[in-house]
Formats: structure tokens, C-alpha cells, sequence
């Protein structure tokens, strides 16, 4: 077998093999590869930036343990961007599992930069996804009557940081992070009656779910999958799982073409050979 | 939208007329053309195959539970079934969903009565697996190392484990040939199978390998039905751009907002 | 009769149990006993009757149009029960999936085939798993019941399809470099295609074409915009033009279903 | 002496390490099938199926079962025992005699499914008709809005061309634009593939991720 022909038949193996290494090696070691911030990932950071002082910001979780690699660096990301600037907000889990992940989440971020349950962040606990579009329809006029008890049971109405929250006027931002076809619901029953601010941090497949809303100037911004996630991470200055795990993409990507490349350069060859035999 | 207005219930009525309209022409003994399907030709070549090597056929049906498309499947299954009494060759049907496994046996054991063997049929090859997607993907996986298949066929719903099931067919050196009208895991199917049936080719599957009147003439029948929606995406080209130029001809051709939404 | 008359709401559920199973024979012996005196020639009359019946409660509830002010006509509320009811049918079914399961192993280890201890891992974890499920049922407030489940949960189901899941990844570097070869026209096209939205979609494809400006003209040709307009335009009018073929092709299938013109696709065999 | 025996049950943090030495050797063992076929994944294989299968099980009843059926019963709605009675009509599928019966509970749901295929071709295709009535030039269009508008009905007609199967295609005004069609849907199919590949591997990351984090400790 010539060199070309080998070129062209690579053991599946040593590809999983290698795919394996370019994978690990970016989440043990420290590789520093370089991350482009997209403008749709600056306007969400704008945005949660810009939260006006006494409004606070809604979390809205839609994700489960299928795809914590993409949604969970997410809400981490958002979540301490929000910590950080004192902005106030409210996680609200569609999805029991992640009710739980978001929860176990915001408490290690708050125990980390030593923030305060019920002063500076509160967590509304799990609705089933049924009652998503009905509370969509009930909350703006009604906050602590629609959403009723937080994570523990306790009313909304005994928690310090929801005083004076009490309409949709007093929610400065919401963001989505899913896996699932939702936005759609956002912008019908919230953006466009209220014209509150959103932000879309979707899987790398509901992406394309975002692009006509980001143009039309529906949402503020939009974090895709890992990807998405890093960047933010590198505007808080921080380098988490997502950089990491984003690593791990250009790597992995990488590998895929360069063998497509090989490949193709095996084909070319042997047949250049074959033609003038 | 809850309930059909007046342009759902006139297009859906001209669609249904064109198919029925076909089918009982055809009915009436009308010779039809349908153009070659590589894909389906395919099918034959690799059941002889499989009788040549003396190994097993695998055939998934899909994922889904009973929907059109896993009808579709099982239609599909009752001529590689029938082809497999033919050769006596094994065919093993795994199943995702309780109510397509016990389709998928009546429609196996079916066909080996109608062969004239039903003493080859053999029960434990029809087996529900699993209803849980990746368990379901693991056991085919299994199976398809174990029982060194031949040929493997996939027609219906799949997902995410079409590349796994068509992958692993691949390493074991089976030939391939697939379906689906899950457009995303179109792609899959092309780069790991040897034929791959694409889009409502699917659909018209059955009729393809059965020549059954009724199902050719539903076929001539889908194909009016779509160069009506063709016909109607034309002139609401036509109509929009010169709406676009002659604003004000907006009285008179105010027909494109009979298929807005609300 | 004894669900209807017999038994109160609040009686143990055991009592229950019994009374149902008791309408079950009753009701269901009398079903079977009226099957029986349908006439051998009829059958496949009265199973196309069944199916054309039951396609009509969809449809008809589609096309009368619902009351103006509550967007329900007089089917509206019938067809929730509909779907309730077929869900219920449709789960009994399990018990024959679980039979089909439970013969093919069964068989297998009571006949002491080769590797009949992965039959025997098949009860064990089919068992375990089952009865930690309903003992956290039972026992809401028991830390104990909910540890155990969510250890076998997470250890197993939900464990072992992230990782079968996950393998789609090695797969997909195994079927690019095997099958994206230049070999034809359309080979080609779909290579360049997977091409630029691969590298569109990762950190360092938008740092190749980063040089590029990021408005104007010269943006339209930065990597991750090209991606997106490929995705958006060529690839959604072609997923469109799909899509409609697809759904007429399965709208005829249901058409052919209803109206029991297909019958002989799936069964041959005479009633 | 039992409740002692299992008293570590009720600490979460045992339970929990439990789970992911579990969910690690699971994991291994399904990824030696890269290798090739092998005992431990085949007993992996079948622990899985017998654990979906078991989970199943309890979820059916849980899900299903007990909120729509046996609660409506003991709530007084004796006529869902009738439901059983349809349900039970699947199992003479195993009987020579009485198969007939099965083909009417089979009818019943072919039936359903065929009548919902209405509201299903309409909610999907409306829109999407609607959305493809877009004008190829009008004042206020930008060079980009026309050629975008021009290429989505060229794409459109052709790929819609090659999927008519009872007119032959012989004249080249029928077999030119199904050719472009075919092409153009492979095109589109390479990019469905590469806009696949990220979220595979973010999934593939967050496994890896798990091995190395929650259970090895290696990547902190």
C-alpha cells in the first residue's frame, strides 16, 4: 500500500483515538486558543450590564441533564456576570432536573463571591412546562400572586429582594437558556406587549431559532451553545468549563477537517498515479 | 391554528381530490410511469446478498411509535420481509415502540405464510428492544456485531442514533440502505449507508417496490398535489413583487393574505 | 358495575384493584361475546368502519369551526378525552413489549445459552430499577427511597445514554473523513458546504477571517456570516421544497390509512 | 438489622459516589465498543436495556397510568375501566383464532392517526407557503434582499422538481432543473451535517468532562 493509499484508509481506531487526545487535552491542560467575542454575545453582556437599579433580572431554565455541556456554563456565565455587577435576579426552571442543576449552581457561585439568598438572588423553583404559557400570560400583571412560593415554599411576598416587585415594569431583563423551541413564546407574550429585554442563550442546534429575532432588534443578544458561553466567559475575564470545553470545539473541529483534508489528498494522489499508469 | 378556515379547507380539499381522484384511476387498470429510485432498486440486491452469505438481515422501522411515517416503515418491511421468505433468509426486526413490535410481527409472519413457509418464521427475531432512544441504539448496536448482518435496512423515524445504527452497519461490513423523513438526519444516512432514500422518496417507497395500482396512482396524485402548492408559491412570487412595485395594486390582488397566519 | 355502584371513593386501593378487575371480565367478556357474532365476512368490513369512525373525530373537530368567542366547537372537548384515553390504550401495550423482552431473555436463560449471565443482568436491572422506581412513589418523604433511585438513575439510564449519545461524536470524525471525498459533483458540494458551517461555528473559524471587517461588505465574508447565510437561505428553501413533499406524501398515506385503501400494505392474511 | 445494614442509602454524598462510579464504568464500557464487541459491553448493553425497560415500566404507571386512568376510576369515572378492555385487545395478537380482534384496536389507532393528519398538514404548511411569497424586486430592496429572494425560489422549485416521480423527466427543460435540485439538496445536506457536528461534540466534551472532572478530578 502506498503512502496515499494509507492516507485514505486510516484506522477508524486511531481516529477515535485521536479525536479522544484533542479533546482531553484542552480540559486538563491550560491551551490558550483564541476566542473572537460576536456581537450578538457583546449585547447580551450589554444588556445584562445595563439592568436599571431596582429591577431585577428573571433566569428562565429550561434545560436538563442532556444537555448541561451547553446550557449549564450558560446560566453559570450569566448568572455571575450578574453577582458581579449587583444586579438582582430570579431563576424560574421549567424542567425539574433543571430546577435542581440550576439551584445546586447559583448556590456555589453565591457561596464563592458571598452573596446573600433573598437579598441578592431568589430562586422561584419549578413549574411544570404546561403552565409555561399561561404564566407567561399571568405574571406580567401580578409577579408575586402568579409565581406565588420560591424554591423552599416560602411567598414571594416574605422575601426582602421582592419587595416592589411587582409587575412585569419591574423586571429589567430575562433571560432564556434552553434547549427546546420557547423564544417564540418570550417575544409573543412578553417582548411584544412589554417590550422587556431579552436575551437567548440557546443550543448550538436551536441556534438558528435566534437569528431572525436578533436582527429584528427582538432579542438583545445571544449566547450560542459551548461556543457562546466562552465568550462570555473571556468578557467576565474568567476562563471556566465553557473555555475549556471551547477549546475542546476548534480542536475537535480541527481534527475532523484535517483528516478530511488527508483524506482528500490520498484520493487526489492515487488517482493522479492511477491516471498516468 | 385550532380549526380549518376557508383557504385550509378549499386546498386541503383539492389536495385530497387530486390523490383520491388518481387512485381510482389508477384502479381502473391505467398504466403509470414512476421514474427509477437508485435507493429502492437497491433493496433486491442486497436481500440476494444477504442469501448468498447465508447471514441475517436487521431492519429498523424507527424510533417513533405508530405514526405515518412508521407505517410507512412496516409497508416497507412487508416487501423485505417477503423477499427474505423467499431466499429463507433471516430477517430481525427490533423494535422501539410495544404497538409497532406487535405490527411489525403480524406483518413478518404474514409475509412467510404468504411465501408458503410460515415454519421459517421465527418469533424471537421480531423483538421489542427498548423504548428508551439510546438503549434502543445500544442494543442494535449489539446486534448488528453479533449476528454479523449482512444487510441492514432503515426506513422510518430517526434521530439522533441514525449515525450510530448506520456507522456501526458500516464497520461490520453490511450494505445499507436507508430512509427517513427526519430531513436533519438526512445527512447521516448519505455519508454512512450505501443508498439512501431521500426525502418523500420515502414516501413513495412502497409504491415503487409493490407496483400496486392503488399506491401508484396515490403517487401521480401527490405529484398534482404538489404542483398545486408549486402553482400557488408562483403566483405569490408574482403577486408580492408586483405588489413590491405597484403598491396600489393592493385592492385588487389582496389574495396572498388568505394564507397569513391569524 | 363494581367501580360504578359498588365501590366509594376512599375504599383501600386494593379494593379497587379487585373491582376493576372484576369489571374488566365482565365488560370484556361481554365485548368478546358480541365480536363473536359477527360473521367471518364481515370482519374487515367492521375494522375499516372502526378506523374510518375513529379518523372522523379528528377531522370533523378540524374542520367545523369553533365558536367565535372560545375557539372550541362541540368536538373540542371530546377530543381532549380522545387523547387522554388513547394514551392509556396505548400504554397497555407495554405488557407486550415487556413480553416480548422477557420471552427472548427468559428463553435464553433458561436454556443456559452462551453469555445467559447477560440475560440474567437484563432481570436484575430491569427489576432494581422498576421497584426502586415505585418504592420512591411510595415513600415521598424517604431520603432513602429517592438516594437509591437517583444513585440507579444517574448510575445507569440516565449514564449510560449520555454516553451512547456521546458516541455520535467519534462517528461523525469516521464518517466526514470516510465519506467527504471529491469523488463527484454532488460529493463535492456537500463537502464545501460541511466545510465553512463547521468552521464557521467554532472559536477559531471566526479567528481566521477576524482580519475581515465586521460591518459593510467585506463582513459578509467572514466565516461565521457565510455560515449563517448558507444555513438561513439555500438551506432553508431546500428544507422547505423538502418538507412539502413529505407532508403531502404523508397526508396521502393517512388518506389511503383512513379510508382502509392501504389494508393490504401491512397484513395479507384473511381474517 | 436491614434498615442498618442499608442506613448508608440515606446519605446523599455515598449515594451520590456511588452514582458516578457507576455512571464512569458505564461509560467506559459503552465506549469499548469503538474498539470492537466485547463482553463487558455487551453486559453494559443488556444492564441498559433491562434498566430502561424496568424505569419504563414504573414510568408508564406513574406518568400515564395513574394520572389518567386509575385515578379517574377510584375518583368515581368507572367508564375508564373500558380502556383496559381496548388495551386488552392487543394480546390476541398471540391467538390463531382470535387475531382479528387485535387488527380492531390496530384499526382504531390508524384511524386517530390518519384524522389528525388534517390539522397537521395545515399548521405545518400554511406558514411556510405564506413566508415563500416573497418579491423578487421591489423599490426599497436592497441588491441582497433580491438575490437572497432569487436564490430561495430557485432552490425551492428545483429541489421541489426532483422530487416528482410520475412525469419523466426526458426533455431538458424537466431534467435540467431536477439535476440542479439534486444538487442543491446535497449542498443543503452538508450543511445540515456541519451544523450538526457542534453540538455532538459539546456533548461528546461534556462525557469526556465527566470522566476527567466528577470522577478522575484531573481537569479541575
Amino acid at each position: 500500500m502506498s503512502v496515499f493509499e494509507k492516507l485514505q484508509h486510516i484506522d477508524r481506531r486511531i481516529t477515535y483515538l485521536l479525536l479522544a487526545v484533542v479533546i482531553a487535552a484542552p480540559l486538563i491542560w491550560r491551551l490558550r486558543l483564541p476566542i473572537v467575542i460576536s456581537p450578538s454575545v457583546r449585547g447580551a453582556y450589554d444588556a445584562v450590564e445595563s439592568i436599571p437599579e431596582g429591577k431585577i433580572a428573571i433566569v428562565s431554565i429550561f434545560w436538563a441533564s442532556g444537555t448541561t455541556a451547553e446550557n449549564q456554563p450558560q446560566t453559570e456565565a450569566l448568572i455571575r456576570h450578574m453577582f458581579m455587577r449587583r444586579k438582582k435576579f430570579a431563576i424560574l426552571a421549567f424542567d425539574p432536573q433543571g430546577n435542581k442543576f440550576s439551584y445546586d449552581l447559583a448556590v456555589r457561585i453565591a457561596g464563592e463571591l458571598g452573596k446573600k439568598y433573598g437579598t441578592d438572588w431568589v430562586h422561584w423553583g419549578y413549574r411544570p412546562g404546561a403552565n409555561f404559557i399561561p404564566l407567561l400570560q399571568s405574571f406580567p400583571h401580578d409577579v408575586q400572586g402568579a409565581i406565588g412560593t420560591d424554591y423552599y415554599g416560602t411567598p414571594l411576598t416574605r422575601i426582602p429582594m421582592m419587595r416592589g416587585i411587582k409587575k412585569i415594569r419591574d423586571i429589567g431583563l430575562i433571560a432564556e437558556v434552553t434547549p427546546s423551541r420557547t423564544l417564540e413564546y418570550w417575544i409573543a407574550f412578553i417582548y411584544g406587549p412589554y417590550r422587556t429585554p431579552l436575551i437567548y442563550a440557546p443550543t448550538a442546534v436551536m441556534a438558528p431559532e435566534g437569528f431572525n429575532p436578533l436582527d429584528a432588534g427582538q432579542i438583545k443578544g445571544m449566547l450560542i451553545g459551548m461556543k457562546g458561553a466562552a465568550e462570555y466567559e473571556s468578557l467576565l475575564d474568567r476562563q471556566d468549563f465553557a473555555t475549556r470545553g471551547a477549546g475542546a470545539l476548534s480542536t475537535s473541529h480541527m481534527l475532523i477537517i484535517a483528516l478530511i483534508v488527508v483524506g482528500n489528498i490520498g484520493y487526489i494522489s492515487s488517482r493522479r498515479r492511477r491516471l498516468q499508469s | 391554528m385550532n380549526h380549518a378556515n376557508w383557504t385550509v379547507a378549499i386546498l386541503e380539499g383539492v389536495l385530497v381530490f387530486l390523490i383520491l381522484y388518481k387512485i381510482f384511476w389508477a384502479r381502473r387498470g391505467k398504466d403509470l410511469y414512476i421514474r427509477k429510485i437508485p435507493g429502492l432498486s437497491a433493496i433486491d440486491e442486497a436481500v440476494g446478498r444477504a442469501a448468498e452469505m447465508g447471514r441475517p438481515m436487521l431492519f429498523c422501522p424507527g424510533l417513533s411509535g405508530l405514526s405515518l411515517p412508521t407505517l410507512q416503515a412496516l409497508a416497507i418491511l412487508k416487501h423485505i420481509a417477503s423477499a427474505a421468505a423467499k431466499y429463507r433468509t433471516r430477517i430481525i426486526v427490533p423494535t422501539a415502540d410495544s404497538v409497532v413490535y406487535t405490527i411489525a410481527e403480524e406483518v413478518t409472519k404474514d409475509a412467510y405464510a404468504a411465501q408458503g413457509v410460515p415454519e421459517h418464521f421465527n418469533p424471537e427475531d421480531i423483538r421489542f428492544l427498548s423504548d428508551d432512544q439510546f438503549a434502543y441504539a445500544s442494543g442494535v448496536v449489539g446486534i448488528l456485531n453479533r449476528e454479523k448482518v449482512a444487510s441492514n435496512f432503515m426506513f422510518g423515524n430517526f434521530f439522533a442514533e441514525s449515525l450510530i445504527l448506520a456507522e456501526t452497519g458500516h464497520q461490520v461490513g453490511a450494505v445499507q440502505v436507508a430512509g427517513t423523513p427526519e430531513i436533519t438526519q438526512i445527512p447521516f444516512f448519505i455519508t454512512a449507508a450505501d443508498y439512501t432514500i431521500i426525502g418523500d422518496e420515502f414516501y413513495a417507497a412502497s409504491a415503487y417496490l409493490s407496483r400496486e395500482p392503488t399506491l401508484l396512482g396515490s403517487l401521480a396524485g401527490q405529484d398534482y398535489a404538489k404542483a398545486v402548492l408549486v402553482f400557488i408559491m408562483l403566483a405569490g412570487v408574482v403577486t408580492a413583487t408586483l405588489l413590491a412595485v405597484h403598491p396600489s395594486l393592493g385592492e385588487w390582488l389582496n389574495w396572498l393574505k388568505w394564507f397569513s397566519p391569524g | 358495575m363494581f367501580t360504578g355502584w359498588l365501590i366509594r371513593p376512599g375504599a383501600p386501593q386494593w379494593i379497587w384493584a379487585v373491582g376493576v378487575l372484576c369489571d374488566f371480565l365482565i365488560f370484556g367478556g361481554a365485548v368478546f361475546l358480541l365480536l363473536q357474532l359477527v360473521p367471518v365476512h364481515y370482519r374487515k368490513a367492521l375494522v375499516a368502519i372502526v378506523t374510518f369512525l375513529a379518523g372522523l373525530i379528528y377531522s370533523v373537530e378540524f374542520f367545523v369551526p369553533g365558536d367565535p368567542k372560545t375557539g372550541k366547537n362541540f368536538l373540542t372537548g371530546f377530543i381532549e378525552q380522545v387523547a387522554d384515553a388513547t394514551n392509556v390504550v396505548y400504554a397497555f401495550a407495554l405488557g407486550l413489549g415487556v413480553y416480548s423482552l422477557f420471552r427472548f431473555h427468559g428463553k435464553n436463560l433458561a436454556r443456559k445459552r452462551q453469555g445467559w449471565h447477560n440475560n440474567l443482568a437484563f432481570f436484575v436491572a430491569f427489576f432494581v430499577m422498576m421497584l426502586a422506581g415505585f418504592w420512591q412513589d411510595l415513600t415521598p418523604s424517604s431520603a432513602m427511597s429517592k438516594n437509591t433511585f437517583n444513585m440507579l438513575f444517574d448510575g445507569t439510564v440516565a449514564a449510560l445514554g449520555a454516553a451512547m449519545f456521546s458516541i455520535v461524536g467519534f462517528f461523525i470524525v469516521s464518517a466526514a473523513y470516510r465519506a467527504f471525498r471529491i469523488r463527484s459533483a454532488e460529493a463535492t458540494l456537500m463537502l464545501a458546504a460541511a466545510f465553512v458551517v463547521m468552521l464557521g461555528q467554532v472559536p477559531i473559524g471566526a479567528y481566521i477571517t477576524n482580519g475581515l471587517p465586521a460591518a459593510g461588505l467585506g463582513s459578509l465574508f467572514r466565516l461565521e456570516n457565510v455560515s449563517y447565510w448558507i444555513l438561513n437561505e439555500p438551506n432553508m428553501a431546500a428544507w422547505r421544497a423538502i418538507a412539502f413533499g413529505i407532508e403531502v406524501g404523508a397526508l396521502a398515506m393517512a388518506l389511503r390509512t383512513w379510508l382502509s385503501l392501504e389494508r393490504g400494505s401491512f397484513f395479507e392474511r384473511e381474517l | 438489622m436491614v434498615n442498618e445494614l442499608f442506613s448508608w442509602l440515606s446519605d446523599s454524598h455515598i449515594t451520590g459516589t456511588i452514582g458516578i462510579w457507576l455512571a464512569a464504568f458505564g461509560t467506559l464500557a459503552i465506549y469499548s465498543i469503538l474498539y470492537k464487541e466485547n463482553p463487558v459491553y455487551r453486559l453494559a448493553e443488556h444492564a441498559f436495556i433491562g434498566a430502561a425497560a424496568g424505569y419504563g415500566v414504573y414510568m408508564t404507571w406513574a406518568q400515564i397510568l395513574k394520572p389518567l386512568w386509575w385515578d379517574k376510576i377510584t375518583g368515581g369515572q368507572w367508564y375508564w375501566v373500558l380502556a383496559l378492555v381496548a388495551g386488552g385487545m392487543f394480546y390476541f395478537i398471540y391467538s390463531q383464532r382470535y387475531l382479528w380482534i387485535s387488527r380492531i384496536i390496530f384499526g382504531a389507532l390508524l384511524g386517530l392517526i390518519a384524522g389528525s393528519a388534517f390539522k397537521g398538514f395545515a399548521g405545518v404548511n400554511i406558514d411556510r407557503i405564506h413566508a415563500s411569497f416573497k418579491p423578487i424586486y421591489g423599490p426599497g430592496m436592497g441588491l441582497g434582499d433580491v438575490l437572497n429572494n432569487v436564490v430561495f425560489i430557485v432552490v425551492l422549485l428545483t429541489v421541489m422538481a426532483y422530487f416528482f416521480f410520475s412525469f419523466e423527466h426526458r426533455s431538458a427543460a424537466r431534467r435540467v432543473p431536477s439535476s440542479i435540485g439534486r444538487w442543491v439538496l446535497m449542498f443543503a445536506f452538508g450543511a445540515i451535517f456541519g451544523s450538526t457536528v457542534m453540538s455532538r461534540m459539546s456533548l461528546l466534551i461534556g462525557r469526556m468532562y465527566f470522566l476527567l472532572h466528577n470522577w478522575l478530578h484531573i481537569a479541575s
